[in-house]
């Protein structure tokens, strides 16, 4: 099936500014377990990938996220090969 | 319009020359430069470093920019937002504006810069004598670009 | 703070860099540009001369300028305004205002440029292929700089 | 009487814009008649002094009068040695 087939595809995760100082990454890659279908189950399953993705996480009210580069919602649709990314608000410039 | 997102300097009376050249259709240019302060909450700056999520920075700007352009008639307008570590004094921002009313460009000025300095997809870390942090987001900005009415929290939004 | 009424043409990138230079505590400059506009009154315009009253108008710039620094905390403020034969595309006016924040300094900028549009001691005549003519006093200007609820009337006001 | 003595010093009268062309002049200096004391009876004054002041005159409500550089009304008292300008409303910059 194709669903089954891009699943496998592996998803951009790109962290930015405190947000990427504690997980300690800029970006990575990683293929989603089928049951992260969007953005909130894609944050409560990170949460479980170590203590530095807990920590950062913990507060999820300051967590932003966008999908190809445009800000989303908890429920926005994740799929294979979007570029995803977590970052504290703006502080403009 | 233009939407440049960069680490170099930028030459103000170059830029204002070149916005308004060949159009004498313009009665005037507002404009507004940010510049990096020696104090942020009291407590003196050693430096400033602005990171951004490139792709994305260039895409609300250009989406910010088009909007001041529907809500204003606007001959030109110029955004240049620099990135990177910056001291006190530095240049960080440059928003101009041309149209042939003075008004459409002070309005329009004022409505960019009120978004960049609190919505621009931006992070701010400050070096102080007592070590590094990452600026907070500000209640105070968020009531200066809300009074333009601008989307807020939409999917589609021009911000989170 | 400074106000220069001249003939000669000015750089605006310099005026800027001046104004800032050495004090860190300033975290934006507004600034507004006049530019002679090719047409006006749905006509084109050759050239625009201005006439001014020598001594008072640096008189009325300065008492405006005063009144905008005990409006608004400003760190900086710099006027300078034309006379004599300009054409389309000539710098007439520029206003900077320098402020640790931005909305002082956009305001004290607004302020300045309303009232000097529309009160500012100059008179205007303009050269079109029809003719020269002397520029007409604007309501809707009055309107603009009415706003700001400088005084009007007043022997010792800054308005006639 | 010093106000006597002072009346024979002359004042400076100073025109701009139309009211400089329709007049033809850029500047004079008058002696006024002990009769002008103030704005107003300048004007009255000025209007007698030939076609050309009349024409300028005409409309007074757009002429504005400084005396020593500051705007002036109608009742501003005069004094010899006074600079006092005719001007139409100001068109700004």
């Amino acid at each position: 099936m194709e669903t089954a087939n891009a699943v496998q595809k592996p998803i951009k995760l790109l962290y930015f500014a405190w947000l990427r100082s504690r997980i300690g990454l800029a970006e990575e890659e990683v293929v989603l377990p089928a049951e992260v279908r969007d953005v909130a189950s894609l944050i409560a399953w990170m949460k479980g990938r170590g203590p530095a993705y807990a920590k950062a996480l913990e507060n999820e009210a300051v967590v932003k996220v966008a999908v190809n580069q445009e800000f989303a919602r908890a429920d926005h649709p994740l799929r294979p090969g979007d570029e995803i990314a977590l970052f504290p608000p703006v502080t403009g410039g | 319009m233009t939407v440049r997102v960069q680490r170099e300097d930028f030459d103000v009376g170059a830029e204002l020359e070149g916005l308004t050249r060949g159009n004498t259709g313009i009665g005037g240019v507002a404009s507004f430069l940010g510049l990096v302060r020696d104090m942020a909450g009291g407590e003196p700056i050693r430096s400033m470093t602005l990171e951004h999520y490139p792709g994305m920075t260039e895409r609300q700007l250009a989406a910010i920019e088009a909007e001041a352009r529907q809500r204003w008639p606007l001959d030109a307008c110029l955004i240049i937002h620099r990135y990177g570590r910056l001291e006190p004094g530095d240049r960080i921002v440059f928003v101009a504006t041309a149209s042939a009313h003075r008004a459409a460009a002070l309005e329009a000025c004022e409505f960019l810069i009120d978004w960049l300095k609190t919505r621009a997809p931006f992070w701010k870390f400050e070096e102080t004598p007592q070590g590094g942090r990452w600026v907070e987001a500000r209640e105070e900005d968020d009531v200066a670009a809300a009074r333009w009415g601008t989307r807020d929290g939409e999917p589609d939004g021009l911000d989170p």
